[in-house]
């Protein structure tokens, strides 16, 4: 039941997307995040001039294995002596790339099967949710090289894979709190009013999911970079392109272990980390905001660290009924001072 | 109840299989009309009727020769006397061999995994749970937020790196003989373990953060639960409640989690078998790959998915040993 | 309390498991390699070992290498002189019709006698065309012996060569190519149409060749076809297979070289019965190793009489990954490597005493290939400029050899002449084939002086426009090759032509060749004597629906390759080979870019006296032949290799 | 007093939260006599139930802060007592009946089990003797075939089966007191009697001091002596069943006792309470009642009234409490 209540809270809990941005800049964590993200996608969008060299070009230079100085930031690579901030740089595009616009795709299918299988339910919903059963016990990462092995291994095809793979956490999330909606008060009243269901499932049940499939997205797109990376790292991403992945397996391949270049491995790691992470927190952070009890819980613990006697004593000594005589004393409603305390 | 509960469960199990192993049969075929066309070019000087002749030889390696239905129902016959097919590799070795022969070395891998992660992320997560809010708990979630967003093979490069190349602690390689010179002595299993020990710890790594996350979420949303106040005003020591009443159900969805990684493990050690050279089945796999080898390539999906349906079956079982609600209400 | 009991249960059995795992913790001094004796240790790199050892079989990696240690061929070839050396068989000559030598006094072929004396005529049955051929003879080594102790006769030489021709009983490509020259003919339904093998127990009296009964186990009599070439496969590439061990198996339903074996098939796999130095230890090898010891039985011998090759036991390791094999070696987990190695990978070895690193001469060499043949629904515009000689030349011009080895292939590799046969074979190489060494500056003027002809107008990115298009093209290569094609791309971006990189194995259709969907790709080429006869009448005079990427057929060259190929005096043919190069070189159907050297690396601490031997690593017969088993002090323990045990030439290991 | 079973004085308990504090529980006082029922009635979310962790120590800090001035049972001050001490006082001294049956027994472990559980924690019982007892026990709260039923999960028993489970459990080790929080809420009416038959006879029987926690003035009425109103975190009245019920001073109780619906009396309208209990973290000024009171005044809004003594044993908190002559 509470549950629910949670699910049906995060369904309500409204606003544009101007003012979720804006919660998530009011976050110290959630700042970062974004920050984060910010610079990812600067850094992607101006790569050509941003990077110091051609990261594609392997030809021009003598300078193989170099350590990181202040010609190479980061040194160059060992088989080819490119420069592996260039390509560091480079690689964000192909991240960002397809963690997003993976991220997207899912988010648009998952929450169409999870909205079918939730409103329409019936066989529909049967279908839907044997398919989800099915998808979860193929091992996926074998079904995903299987199927790059079959259909090539262009960006499309890896982002095509991702999505039909990917869909079934999202799907089954939405599915739930549709469930909920559907039983919620108003979509039965505006049922009872002779709504139609096309008309329900897009004036009432999408947008009360909105926030879901935006949170989900965003951890999503978190997550498909991380196999993106993988699935490079095996050599199985699109060979053409420069990715951090690839640049792993490059490293790995080329030797980066045995003559010791640690910033070969290091960089595109450190990259894949950050770009991560940045999604995630700000994931994480969305979940915060849009389900203050968790962050409620959290807090408590953290006011507590805080917490003087001092005040508690105020506090306590205004419950007496002396104190109470005069009602200007009263504490009621002002903030307790751990909110100053925590800066320290 | 209870048993038309498990024949229920073991049914759906048997249906989920027949339509992993009917997929797992037709997604080779995706928009492969000719297996000779497509994975034996001609080479060099090869005259047109020696090329027939491979083609006609490929097709029947293939299964080709005869028409999709045939095929399947092929298929199946062999897979009712537990055969896989043949691996194309030169030797014509059976695929249920080839997987015989190297599961056991992943499950070296994935069992002490398991294990590691299992243990200690027990041990981590009820203590974060007990000290909420304290810093073991702000450590454990800033490490789950942290791992969540290290690949397990960037981990795995860097302590390859560092413990195996700098310091020279352990093989940054697993050593090949040690599968070949493997005697159940003592001295043998040690190298195992050594050889062993960095791709356990890579993987072990983010299971250990995972565990200890749900562990702690499990645990605190159980402390929250009434009958642990009860257990409380019965007057139970601390330790009685935690381990008989909290953990007891704390145990619940973790075992779900137990149940779905399990089969994650054995395929998810793809990429550090890789990262360490380790001759487990996750290597087989990117063999076959690398060498079209599709029969090799099927069957070890179609081990895999046996295993992950067969663990997910397992798990919903113990479940009703575990949890005596489930058989009442459909839990899913 | 048996409560307590069982909680002290757990905990020990906890305790056991992380002492175990612990255990694994400490650093463990066991032997790098556990077999101390006389066993050399070879690191192979590939993706998995063969489990059957029948060599029909054994198409890729390490698995011809096996096949080639526990079977013998009839000779081997010499490369440097075109001779062939006795293997199984310890002499060959052509015959007249008489069944006379037809041999110098010096005792080697007579080629004058052989155009006058050697040819005769039948009919093919399968065509009905006349034909010429030529009868060969061969004498076994009387004292080969197969592992099992039976010895290797005339009927083993026929009966491997019989069941090649027959599609019926072995099903193989590879053995089709190499017998295609013998006139055995077989038909689809397995009917011998004409018999061309002949020994004392196959007919070689009907045929009136006379064989001496002491010798009836030695002799056999073969029909080629009249190319010299003819024998060259037959001789040096048909491993012979034992008669008594095959034969009472392969059936028409169970052929000899089976995908789907059954258990007796299986077993005959895995336990293989062979005439070469080595043999297979089937219980001590597995999936990740195999164990050859040396065959007592070998009829070869060193001159002083001992064994020729010195090592007793090979151990061949698997990995799957290059560097994981070097880290082995460095570890001294295995004593060589077979693998050639990038060049970037011999700074790693500087300064490391224990470790020999060879720098062989390259034999095969990496061409830029042109699709000059596309099939009719690929042929375009675009396409058809590479049909154009001219564009061609002006390609090939606007690459600089000279940087490319310089800056690609890291000074390990030597640039190649245009004509592809290997300089060293002096001989026969034409050094007018080297027509793309000049200025650099030249030549780039010269090539765009030759497009401003074909499409004179460029776009303001100085690209070349042909109908408003932008002259591109594609060019299919490994992801390993992106330095090599990175650097094609800016050379040719210098005559205005665009090159767009398309990966091989990226996706389905880039896996093969033949679609030819790539204008250009980049491709090894061998062109040795041994094989003249067969690639370049692949590559200019036969034309089918398995013509390969890049085949170019010239009418005029076609004729000379088969005047080249059909003339039956070996002087004759080198001339004509010598006067072809020019002419095949300047089609520029294939730009050779350079040829790689072998880099490999051995260990030095156990084993010494390694030779560095051309287009081959480490691990080869010569090395295997020359080298000691040292003794604790680092010096040979048994005498010095004698150097005429050691055949082929000696290249100096590079000084680094 | 010797005869005083439980004794608590000032009872303090606050969560602070972010934002502003919780106050639960502002000042509570209690004395409960040996073998008497004292109920402590009032609307949801008033603090009753907080009162009743906080007396057993049951609340923890975090998310809660209390501070107390006399906390004791049967003559032993538990004020400044150890956690670990007060292990040994939970079950056997005093113990608690819950709400909700449903989610008070632990779902995965059988019902005669978790009775044991409180055998061999006080008594030091061997397993078979521990059951024995339970058995004992189950079927002293008229759980029928209670062998067998010990063995069954909570979820196989009906609700009014697994209140009574509670109450055997609370009852295991004859405590001397017993808290009893809402023990009937959750039950269908039919057999709300029922479980309050039993609850009400092994009170009586075994002469055990109880504290009951509800809204239901009728279950108060059938079993307590004593009856304290709580209002918002305070008293606001006190007094014996009886007298309270009949002649109610403070408004509140007035109006709970209104609104209760009673076939017998057709003069009086069916009244309810307008508007809920204030938000504990934004409690309004003076008398915490007064935005909700029909009598209140300007004093009302501004100050907060004292407990008074009206007789022995009946106090109030109210500034205009409604004149004792008048009869409901």
């Amino acid at each position: 039941m509470s549950r629910q209540n949670v699910i049906l809270q995060i369904a309500r809990r409204g606003g544009s997307l101007f003012s979720l941005g804006k919660k998530l800049w009011q976050h110290p964590k959630g700042r970062v995040g974004l920050i984060l993200v910010g610079l990812l996608v600067l850094v992607a969008v101006l790569a050509p001039v941003l990077a110091p060299y051609d990261p594609y070009d392997v030809t021009q230079r003598a300078e193989k294995g170099l350590r990181p100085s202040l010609q190479h930031p980061l040194g160059t690579s060992i088989t080819t002596g490119q420069d592996i901030l260039s390509m560091l740089i480079y690689g964000s595009r192909v991240s960002l790339m397809i963690g997003v616009s993976t991220g997207i795709a899912i988010a648009f299918l998952g929450a169409l099967m999870g909205v079918m299988a939730g409103y329409v339910g019936g066989v529909v919903d049967n279908l839907i949710m044997r398919v989800v059963d099915v998808l979860l016990v193929i091992p996926t990462l074998p079904l995903i090289i299987v199927l790059t092995n079959l259909l090539g291994r262009s960006y499309f095809v890896i982002v095509l894979v991702f999505v039909a793979f990917g869909w079934t956490g999202l799907a089954r999330v939405i599915r739930s709190l549709v469930l909920v909606l559907k039983n919620s008060n108003y979509v039965k009243a505006a049922e009872l009013a002779g709504a139609s269901r096309w008309y329900i499932m897009t004036k009432h049940i999408l947008p009360g999911t909105s926030h879901l499939i935006i949170m989900n997205t965003t951890l999503t797109c978190a997550g498909i970079m991380v196999a993106e990376a993988g699935l490079s790292f095996l050599g199985l991403g699109d060979p053409t392109a420069i990715s951090w992945g690839k640049m792993l397996a490059e490293a790995q391949g080329g030797g980066a272990l045995l003559f010791g270049a640690w910033w070969w491995i290091l960089a595109p790691g450190v990259g894949i980390f950050l770009a991560v992470f940045s999604f995630m927190r700000i994931g994480i952070v969305m979940e915060e905001v849009f389900n203050p009890r968790m962050k409620a819980s959290s807090s408590i613990y953290k006011l507590f660290k805080h917490l003087n006697n001092d005040y508690l004593d105020e506090v306590f000594q205004s419950m007496e009924d002396e104190a109470n005589a005069e009602p200007a004393e009263q504490p009621n409603g002002s903030n307790p001072p751990m909110a100053e305390g925590a800066h320290d | 109840m209870k048993r038309s509960y498990v024949i229920k469960r073991i049914l759906y199990a048997l249906f989920i299989f027949f339509i992993v192993l009917t997929l797992n049969f037709f997604i080779p075929r995706i928009g492969v009309r000719d297996p000779a066309e497509r994975y034996y070019p001609p080479q060099g000087a090869m005259s047109e009727i020696e090329y027939d002749i491979i083609k006609q030889f490929t097709r029947a390696q293939y299964g080709f020769d005869v028409s999709t239905f045939q095929q399947y129902i092929r298929y199946l016959r062999g897979l009712t006397r537990f055969d896989l097919g043949t691996s194309l590799r030169p030797g014509s070795p059976k695929v249920t061999e080839l997987i015989g022969q190297r599961l056991p070395w992943t499950l070296v891998l994935s069992v002490s995994t398991l294990l590691i992660s299992l243990v200690t992320g027990l041990l981590f997560g009820t203590l974060a749970a007990w000290k909420r809010g304290r810093w073991q708990d702000t450590t454990l979630l800033n490490a789950s937020t942290i791992s969540v967003a290290l690949p397990a093979f960037f981990i795995a490069l860097m302590l390859s790196f560092y413990l195996g190349f700098e310091l020279e602690l352990f093989p940054a390689y697993t050593n090949p003989n040690m599968v070949a010179d493997f005697d159940w002595s003592w001295k043998a299993i040690q190298v195992v373990l050594n050889n062993a020990a960095l791709p356990i710890m890579s993987m072990a790594l983010g299971g250990i953060v995972g565990y200890s996350q749900t562990t702690r979420n499990s645990v605190i949303a159980v402390t929250n639960e009434d009958f642990v106040i009860t257990a409380r005003a019965k007057g139970l020591s601390h330790r009685t409640v935690l381990y008989k009443h909290v953990l007891r159900n704390a145990m619940l969805p973790l075992a779900t989690s137990i149940g779905m990684s399990i089969s994650g493990l054995i395929g998810g050690a793809i990429i550090i078998e890789r990262v360490f050279n380790w001759q487990g089945m996750g290597t087989l796999f990117l063999e076959a790959n690398s060498t079209n080898d599709y029969p090799l390539m099927m069957g070890i999906m179609l081990f895999l998915s046996a295993f992950a349906i067969l663990a997910n079956l397992v798990t919903e079982l113990f479940y009703v040993i575990l949890d005596p609600r489930v058989t009442v209400g459909d839990k899913r | 309390m048996p409560k307590h009991r069982k909680h002290l249960a757990v905990c020990l059995l906890l305790m056991a498991c992380t002492a175990m795992l612990l255990s694994g913790c400490q650093r463990i001094e066991y032997p790098r390699r556990t077999d101390q004796m006389n066993t050399l240790y070879v690191g192979v790199v590939q993706s998995s070992f063969p489990s059957a050892f029948m060599p029909w079989l054994s198409r890729d990696g390490i698995a011809p290498t096996v096949a080639s240690m526990l079977y013998s061929t009839l000779f081997s070839y010499d490369d440097e002189t075109g001779e062939f050396l006795p293997n199984l068989a310890r002499q060959w000559y052509y015959v007249d019709a008489q069944g006379a030598p037809i041999v110098t006094a010096s005792g080697s072929i007579d080629y004058d006698r052989l155009e006058t004396h050697g040819v005769k005529t039948l009919q093919n049955p399968q065509n009905g065309r006349t034909e010429q051929y030529l009868t060969v003879r061969i004498e076994l080594d009387p004292d080969a012996r197969w592992s099992d102790g039976q010895p290797v006769t005339a009927d083993d030489v026929y009966y491997t060569l019989d069941i090649a021709r027959n599609n019926c009983l072995a099903n193989h490509a590879g053995a089709l190519a190499w017998t295609a020259d013998l006139l055995h003919l077989y038909s689809n339904s397995g009917q011998l149409q004409l018999p061309g093998i002949f020994t004392y127990s196959h007919g070689a009296a009907e045929q009136g060749y006379v064989i001496d009964e002491a010798e009836q186990d030695q002799v056999i009599y073969l029909h080629v076809r009249g190319v010299l070439g003819a024998v060259t496969s037959l001789f040096t590439t048909v491993l012979i297979l034992p008669q008594h061990v095959w034969e009472p198996v392969v059936s028409r339903e169970c052929q000899l070289n089976n995908r789907d074996p059954d258990a007796r098939m299986q077993y005959l796999y895995q336990h293989p019965v062979g005439s070469g130095p080595y043999v297979l230890d089937t219980a001590a090898s597995g999936p990740s190793q195999i164990v050859l010891q040396r065959n007592e039985l070998y009829h070869q011998t060193a001159d002083d009489g001992s064994p020729l090759y010195t090592v007793e036991t090979i151990r061949l390791i698997l990995y799957q990954e290059l560097n994981v094999a070097i880290y082995a070696v460095m570890q001294g987990h295995i004593d060589m490597l077979d693998a050639s190695l990038s060049p970037n990978y011999v700074r790693l070895f500087e300064g490391r005493d224990d470790l020999f690193v060879s720098v062989a001469e390259g034999i095969f060499t990496q061409a830029l290939v042109f699709n000059v043949n596309p099939v009719a629904s690929e042929q375009s515009r675009m396409r058809n400029l590479l049909v154009d000689k001219q564009v061609r030349q002006a390609i090939a011009l606007a690459i600089d050899s000279d940087m490319l080895i310089r800056l690609v292939a890291n000074g390990a590799a030597a640039p190649m002449s245009a004509g592809l046969i290997r300089e060293r074979l002096s001989d026969f190489h034409n050094p007018n084939a080297d027509i793309l060494n000049g200025e650099q500056e030249e030549q780039l003027q010269q090539a765009n002086v030759l497009l401003d002809e074909v499409a004179p107008e460029r776009d303001e990115q100085g690209y070349r426009l042909l109908d408003g298009q932008r002259v591109s093209f594609s060019i299919l290569g490994h992801p390993g090759e992106i330095e090599l094609i990175s650097f094609l791309e800016i050379q040719l971006q210098k005559i205005g032509i665009e090159i767009r990189y398309q990966a091989k194995g990226s996706s389905p259709e880039t896996t093969y060749l033949w679609t030819s969907r790539f204008d250009m790709t980049l491709q090894g080429v061998i062109f040795s004597l041994a094989n003249v006869d067969i690639m370049l009448n692949a590559h200019f005079v036969a034309m089918g629906r398995t013509s390969n990427y890049g085949r170019l057929v010239e009418p005029e060259l076609a004729a000379g390759i088969e005047e080249m190929r059909s003339t039956l005096n070996l002087h004759r043919k080198y001339e004509l080979l010598y006067d072809l190069q020019p002419v095949i070189a300047s089609l520029y159907y294939k730009v050779p870019l350079y040829s790689p050297e072998i880099v490999s690396v051995a260990r030095t601490d156990r084993y010494g006296g390694y030779q560095v031997v051309p287009g081959a690593s480490v691990f080869n017969t010569t090395n295997l032949q020359a080298i000691q088993l040292l003794d604790g002090s680092g010096e040979a323990s048994a005498s010095s290799p004698s150097a005429d045990r050691v055949r082929g030439t000696v290249a100096v290991a590079r000084e680094e | 007093m010797i005869d005083t079973m439980l004794e608590v004085r000032n009872l303090k308990v606050a969560f602070p939260a972010p934002g502003g504090v919780i106050r639960a529980v502002e000042g509570f006082d209690l004395d409960t006599a040996k073998g008497e029922c004292v109920a402590l009635v009032g609307e949801s979310g008033c603090g009753k139930s907080v009162t009743a962790l906080s007396i057993m120590k049951l609340l923890r800090t975090p998310p809660s802060v209390s501070r107390v001035d006399k906390l004791q049972l049967d003559g032993r001050d538990l004020t400044h007592v150890t956690e670990r001490d007060m292990e040994h006082i939970r079950g056997k001294d005093m113990a608690m009946i819950f709400q909700d049956a449903m989610t008070a027994l632990n779902p995965v472990m059988t019902v005669g089990k978790q009775i044991d559980e409180i055998y061999r924690r006080h008594t030091h019982l061997g397993k078979k003797e521990a059951r024995r007892r339970t058995v004992r026990a189950l079927d002293l709260v008229g759980v029928p075939e209670p062998a067998s039923r010990a063995n069954s999960f909570p979820h196989e028993l009906s609700g009014g089966m697994r209140q009574r489970v509670l109450i055997a459990l609370a009852f295991a080790c004859m405590p001397k007191l017993i808290i009893a929080d809402e023990p009937t809420t959750s039950l269908d009416v039919t057999i709300q009697a029922q479980v309050l038959d039993v609850l009400q006879s092994m009170q009586r029987d075994h002469d055990v001091s109880a504290l009951l926690i509800t809204h239901d003035l009728s279950v108060v009425s059938n079993m307590a002596d004593t009856v304290y109103v709580m209002y918002s975190g305070k008293i606001v009245e006190r007094g014996a069943v009886r007298e309270l019920f009949t002649k109610p001073a403070h408004p509140y109780t007035h109006g709970l006792l209104a609104s209760v619906p009673r076939l017998s009396d057709e003069k009086q309208a069916f009244v309810q309470i307008p508007d809920t209990v204030p938000h504990p973290m934004r409690k309004p000024s003076g008398c915490y009642f007064h935005p909700r009171c029909f009598r209140s005044s300007d004093r009302c809004s501004q100050r907060m009234p004292r407990l008074e003594t009206l007789s022995s044993g009946r106090q109030v908190r109210c500034w205009h409490p409604l004149r004792q002559e008048r009869e409901i």
